[in-house]
């Protein structure tokens, strides 16, 4: 696979078409009908609850969040991948992921209404807190890498950036790293032609990103990344790449950011209408529904069903999460060193005081 | 004339007038020419002045520091922006090892004037990184200045004179106000000495130094102190460096007591230098410590936990009635 | 048992000690492996602990600190080495948004304790951005701790506790005197307090704080200063943050001078600090303003221009006689 | 060329053997005889000198520096092409070029001797100085080439990193800048095999470097760097190249240092005797010289009288830079700002009273 798609073949990996037919057989992944099945109801409750926070946000009852809408294929094949065992360096927009690595929905919300707690994920083990600053998780995942090298665990990273976070430094410093250790990670840049509203071609002049893999002598491939299957396909051969010890693979998923950049973003500043309804038809779940729907595994009111149970699940948890309480003032110093130096314990009793003499004056 | 500005209608249109007079002037950075930066500051700048004096960047701040070194360096006038304060974290390399000294490095036949301008500070229940105020540490670059305006006004006459300055200067834009404040603001250029501060209003009981978003919570704390019959003078630093010891030692001669507030937190912050210049300019006229009202040495909570963090004008009374009260 | 060290050897020593002791030690950097490092610092240790353990990394030190928060994540204790202080910049933001509050962002679920250490500071004839003391800056970060040896007694037992610490370490070795001082050191394990400073030398008259490299230049002129007949109480600092306010404040109590002495710029710098606390512990005690002896605030001369800006032991004796006759 | 040399194809560049006989005519520069005789000259008196310089180091005549032998044929080729309105961007290794540009060794001296002076270079226009800091002047060679473009300006940037600095994140940036902007650059990486006494293979898992240019869309190719006429065609075409407007080009100089990394380190730590004397075959004086010498242009007199005459410039410029005197105090402050600020002229002020004091005192 690795051989056909060579990057310099510019030739991207698709194994089913805009109406879900499987268009390229050779690379059909090996799933049962439940497993697809079960990996569109995946992706079909990360785009619900996608959508439910965004109308949260609108409600003023979340912050900032950054949509996945459109993206849900790419996650969605990790989703079914990706071991307990592994690791998980998360950008932030990779939902499907978090929730096969175990966060619960309740966590994720608390994290965007602006609880820390949010990411001390209470189920899911070797999940590193999302990271903010572009592409500065990807180094970390190449010492994870190390790390698994050094133990002879067995283990995979598999670890996200956005197209805009392959121009950072970080990204060629984490893959080059990586590319010497021959450390098992899966690299997934998801393409999704935006960095907020810079397009992709002011990003770089290089023929989409999977062509970098050269730079760092590693396996590179181009994917659909609203194809379930090519993703899947792509996502299982280098997770069996890496941790037969072949070192790192890089992995292009192409997609679209159907949505705006967060909840404070409004697209239509920046691109066409015409644009996006031409990635509409290329729409992940719409495809993989279509492929569902014609082997008769799945259809319209099953879904209708399916939402409403996600719909009432979801807004269950986002009740919860809002009812987290405050937080208090200990909170904010108690994580900073192992032990809390005496200087933090005595501004923290400094600003005690203050609030003691505030509440006697008010 | 005159105009209603908010802070960053005001950075807008000093860039605006300084495009339009000077073709040296290119501005760019992520997201800044076609949406005109997350925040609106460069908003309409490339279309008025066109795609390749206002534009958007590969998203990469070393590299976008950088380039404006070599473009500086060769005869243009780089305005950047990094998107967030904690975002220029990346490009720290290119300021301590270039931006400051290309001027020292090559004996003045090259300098690095440029404006690198960012949003900064808490208070606008941001995700992670958004909310830092790191300005001690670049004002212990020598070779840089830091520029912090605290109203509209402030804000375009600084910038104006950061873009007329031959010097790097690293502009650190208030976020919490830049929408929050409004009023009158000359639509002439005209522009505010880099390296001077200014006495907002004069008092004779104790000196509070400040400046960005601090300012307005420091008036309030001001109107606190009056009904209980304490004079506050309050400093608007608006250069961080190079610092104005002149007129805070001015200050302190009067009034004998200081009181620094920042955002930023407190150990090795900027109320340090303060404090140590207070008493090296005026240290036999000082009635009480210098003190400082500052972040808690730790890191800028998430929306949830911030208003522990913040600086709140009660806060800024309590420690003005302690300090008088010395 | 004892043995004559510098402080090259006395670090390696604890490095050593205690990769043999700990299997989660992991050792690298640029030539750190094979040729031990520019310095020497961590020679030999490849060959006696491996090359999974002890190896040259590439030349990317955003890449070096970054892998090693993931190697930490994962349960590793990395040590790495940025070749010369001047160039851990390129690290900034990996130490800033993650190294530090690593412990912060996952709720305690996942630490980056690791020990990023340096040579750093002047007085050796180097060429460009090698001379530089950026302590300052790291110690204004919250969730590093930032630690400077004065000698090799010192430096291991500071090694050893940060090896042997939860916290990331930030471990400054003042490189003009790695080869200069020797000393009878323990050879066996033994560690010393992180963010406890030391009471070096008793006296009355003033207080003199300082760290590094500069601790020999205050001893010299408290010599200068005992022909005068003054006593001279020297601290050393040893760790910068957390800055032990407590040995600091009872000195001033009984000497009620103080002065800070450090190669760092002065403005925004440690000096800054010092003196503030000074003034917020013991403001009535003090009978001379707290004094700075610093660098000047420019960058670094090369190697003809930089006796001017190293600090002598005649200006530090300069600055205690007009404090002492304040 | 570029096609044929394509860096997917993993063919080097080359033109000359090892024993100064063409071995690929198509690509033979057109130069005069005395144009490479002129090249060969400038090669042997950058290596005099460099020799010279390791020399005055061991007496103690100058601080640490870093040797360019075995490399010159590479500063050697862009010596003869760069114009005198062309940048050069420099790293520290590349003495050739900086001579090429107009400066004095005198000046050069001087900054090896510890003055700042040295890079305030008299007759060299458009030369920035020298970078310690690896990797971090190919961005402003990049920002360089933005100005060439707005300006539109006759220009072309040239600018050197070694095998090391490939790896850090301001390389990725820099050229990924210019490739976006398709500035006019020629980068250059002096492949010497060793960073320091790190091997290249630690560098990266890429097969060499020019493979790079595939992950910025530009052009790239791996050169002999220690064959003159290869190198000079490379840099010519690339120059040609980038002036045309089509973009940057990523040249990587096949290399060994013969030298030591600077005059403080020992390679005998950390590389073997074989390994130097098979490189040593390779040098590029040697086998420009065995061209020259089979086509009767030169011979072994000419060259003893040449380095002789060399040898008395390069020791008269050197006595002139030890008797540059003194650095005085408002050196140290005055460039630090366009205007000096008060607080800089008082920190002066005040050490000029001690200054005062130490002399009355002694
Ligand atoms: C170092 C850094 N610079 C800038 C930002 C601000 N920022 C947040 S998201 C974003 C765009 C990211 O684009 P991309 O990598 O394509 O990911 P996407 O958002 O499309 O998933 C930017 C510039 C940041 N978070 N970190
Ligand atoms: C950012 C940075 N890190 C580390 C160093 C220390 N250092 C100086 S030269 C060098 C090796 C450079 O190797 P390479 O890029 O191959 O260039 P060469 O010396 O071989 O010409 C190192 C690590 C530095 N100068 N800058
Ligand atoms: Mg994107
Ligand atoms: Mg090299």
């Amino acid at each position: 696979m690795f051989k056909e798609y060579e990057p310099i073949n510019k030739k991207m990996f698709q194994i089913m078409d805009n109406d879900g037919r499987i268009i390229n057989k050779t690379y059909m992944p090996e799933m049962s009908d439940e497993d697809i099945l079960k990996a569109y109801k995946d992706m079909l409750f990360a785009r619900t609850a996608d959508q439910m926070i965004v109308s949260y946000q609108r409600q003023g009852r979340i912050y900032t969040y950054p949509p996945n809408y459109g993206q849900e294929a790419i996650s969605g094949a990790v989703a079914q991948i990706m071991r307990k065992q592994d690791w998980l360096v998360p950008a932030f927009r990779e939902m499907g992921a978090y929730i096969a690595k175990g966060a619960s929905l309740k966590e994720i919300f608390l994290y965007f209404m602006g609880y820390e707690d949010g990411v001390n994920l209470k189920n899911a083990e070797n999940f590193l807190p999302y990271s903010v600053p572009i592409a500065s998780q990807l180094v970390h995942a190449a010492g994870i890498g190390y790390e698994i090298k050094y133990r002879k665990k067995d283990q995979v990273v598999f670890t996200f950036v956005g197209d805009g976070g392959t121009s950072e430094g970080d990204f060629h410093e984490a893959i080059n790293f990586a590319g010497v250790w021959k450390a098992p990670v899966v690299f997934i840049v998801q393409n999704n032609q935006y960095g907020i509203s810079t397009p992709f071609k002011v990003q770089t002049a290089s023929d989409g990103i999977a062509i970098k893999s050269y730079a760092y002598g590693i396996k590179g491939i181009q994917v659909d990344g609203n194809d379930f299957f090519a993703m899947y396909k792509a996502v299982k051969e280098s997770f069996e790449h890496a941790k037969a010890g072949n070192g790192p693979v890089l992995i292009e998923a192409v997609t679209y950011r159907k949505g705006a950049h967060t909840t404070s973003d409004d697209p239509t500043k920046y691109r066409s209408k015409e644009e996006e309804e031409a990635w509409d038809v290329k729409d992940p779940l719409k495809r993989l529904k279509a492929y569902l729907v014609s082997k008769k595994l799945y259809n319209n009111k099953e879904e209708e069903k399916l939402i409403e149970e996600f719909k009432k699940e979801i807004d269950r948890q986002f009740i919860e999460a809002e009812n987290y309480g405050v937080v208090d003032l200990e909170d904010v110093f108690k994580y900073t060193y192992a032990d809390m130096p005496t200087d933090l314990k005595e501004q923290m009793v400094e600003h005690e005081k203050f609030l003691q003499w505030r509440s006697v004056r008010n | 004339m005159k105009k209603i500005m908010n802070m960053v209608n005001a950075i807008n249109d000093a860039l605006d007038i300084k495009l339009a007079e000077d073709d040296r002037i290119i501005v760019y950075g992520e997201d800044v020419g076609v949406e005109g930066g997350v925040f609106r500051v460069t908003e309409g700048l490339q279309q008025k002045h066109g795609v390749e004096r206002v534009f958007d960047s590969p998203l990469a701040e070393s590299g976008i520091v950088g380039t404006a070194v070599g473009m500086a360096v060769a005869g243009l006038k780089p305005v950047i922006e990094m998107q967030f304060s904690g975002f220029a974290n990346p490009a720290f390399n290119q300021v301590v090892s270039h931006v400051s000294r290309m001027r020292n490095r090559s004996r003045g036949k090259y300098t690095s004037g440029m404006v690198i301008r960012m949003p900064y500070g808490g208070g606008i229940n941001a995700l992670e990184h958004h909310s830092e105020s790191l300005e001690a540490i670049w004002a212990h670059i020598p070779g840089l200045k830091v520029v912090i305006p605290s109203t509209p006004h402030d804000a375009k006459g600084l910038m104006i004179a950061a873009l007329e300055s031959e010097d790097p200067i690293w502009f650190m834009e208030p976020k919490r106000i830049y929408r929050a404040i409004k009023q009158e603001v000359e639509t002439e250029k005209f522009s505010i000495p880099i390296g001077k501060a200014k006495v907002i209003q004069e008092g004779t009981d104790v000196t509070v130094v400040a400046y960005g978003a601090m300012i307005r919570e420091v008036q309030k704390a001001s109107v606190l102190a009056k009904k209980e019959g304490i004079s506050v003078e309050i400093i608007d630093l608006r250069t961080i460096y190079p610092i104005d010891r002149e007129t805070i030692s001015q200050s302190i001669k009067k009034t004998g007591r200081i009181i620094t507030v920042h955002e930023a937190i407190k150990t090795f912050g900027v109320g340090a230098e303060i404090s140590a210049l207070a008493m090296e300019e005026a240290f036999l006229h000082l009635e009480a410590p210098p003190k400082r009202v500052a972040g808690f040495d730790v890191i800028v909570p998430l929306p949830k936990g911030e208003p522990h963090f913040m600086i709140s004008p009660e806060k800024i009374f309590y420690e003005i009635l302690r300090t008088v009260k010395y």
